[in-house]
């Protein structure tokens, strides 16, 4: 199946991209997901931090992904 | 009221909007660009924003804020892209009918903000472009 | 920047004054007149001062403010004279580094205020003129 | 000797003055002369909490008024 992922601030930096479309197995968690992409990339695959978002909020580790979610990965935030 | 903008803080509009005569007293903070950063001369910033999810989160803040302070209106305003030394960032105004609910809330809603809301600094620097990630210079 | 005075405050001038390009963040607080008190509708209030002292008075707890809490500004302005539902009363802004500091400073300097700075409160109510003393309307 | 003496607030409208100047013995204390005014003034006299400031600042019930002296008395106060 196919996801969407975002990346922001030092992620797209590091991934050289601002979004991409992954192929994906079905039932795949955040987890794994983030873990996928840490295979991509490695400069993402020395981050302690990774954050990840699911169509705009937190969810836990353990949720799996749907088709035609929107993932996003990001650094700790800084806002303020 | 909940705004993510490129555009400045108009101070006078959102604390109309906060204000109420209700209301005794209103709690503000704004944060504004520092022109040193953990030693570093800063000349300038730039902002990043997940601005769909930005605007959730805060949403999700603010009414966090009212349930848990019981105050009467909470809005808060961030920018996001460049900055100067001295612009506004952040502008959060709580109004409430008690000042202790009003400076808890007020800074509930900042702490909150720093760690959940989707938004991410980039600071230019002496030594270079350093992204600012969570109380890290990456 | 102390100011007691009859104008209304002017907020774009006074975030200036406490601003600074060192500083991170101003946490402010904003007296308004309320429409109630104790559960009676107020209509108006008028302030009285006793001037000289309450400049003095403002003076050290706004250097008590900056020597406990290590914060960069604190500027005070209130006003005394009539005043209808919905007006300023008091401004309070302070600017810091860092916005522990900030917070803790603002608060301090209202709750100050509110027990040692000679301005008394009168409410024109439904039910009459009343002096608000204290926690008490008399 | 003659001291100066201000009112505020409710104070002004149970003495029906602003200030006035009083003839006191030497060596008054700030205590001394609170219970002198309150034996002036019925109203006040009801009154427990009357504040004073001599020149512009609180100071101890024991202080020495001297000639000359700006004392102010007032009810608590309720800025802000």
């Amino acid at each position: 199946m196919k996801v969407r992922v975002k990346y922001f601030a030092s992620f797209r930096d590091m991934t050289g991209k601002m979004e991409e479309s992954l192929e994906v197995p079905e039932g795949i968690t955040v987890e794994g997901l983030r873990e996928h992409i840490k295979g991509l990339y490695d400069k993402m695959a020395r981050r302690n931090q990774v954050l990840v978002a699911v169509n705009g909020a937190f969810v836990p580790l353990e949720t799996v992904v749907r088709e035609g979610d929107n993932v996003a990965f990001f650094p700790p935030v800084s806002g303020g | 009221m909940i705004r993510v903008q490129r555009e400045d803080v108009d101070i006078d509009a959102v604390l109309e909007a906060v204000k109420s005569d209700k209301s005794g007293c209103v709690v503000s903070f704004l944060g504004t660009v520092r022109d040193t950063s953990e030693g570093r001369s800063v000349q300038r910033m730039s902002i990043e924003v997940y601005e769909e999810m930005a605007v959730k989160q805060l949403s999700m803040i603010r009414e966090e804020a009212l349930e848990r302070f019981g105050v009467n209106e909470v809005v808060v305003v961030h920018r996001y892209g460049d900055l100067e030394v001295g612009d506004s960032i952040v502008y959060i105004g709580v109004s409430a009918g008690h000042r202790e609910e009003a400076f808890q809330a007020c800074k509930y809603v900042i702490d909150e903000l720093k760690e959940r809301v989707p938004l991410w600094k980039k600071e230019y620097t002496g030594d270079g472009e350093v992204w600012v990630e969570g109380d890290r210079r990456e």
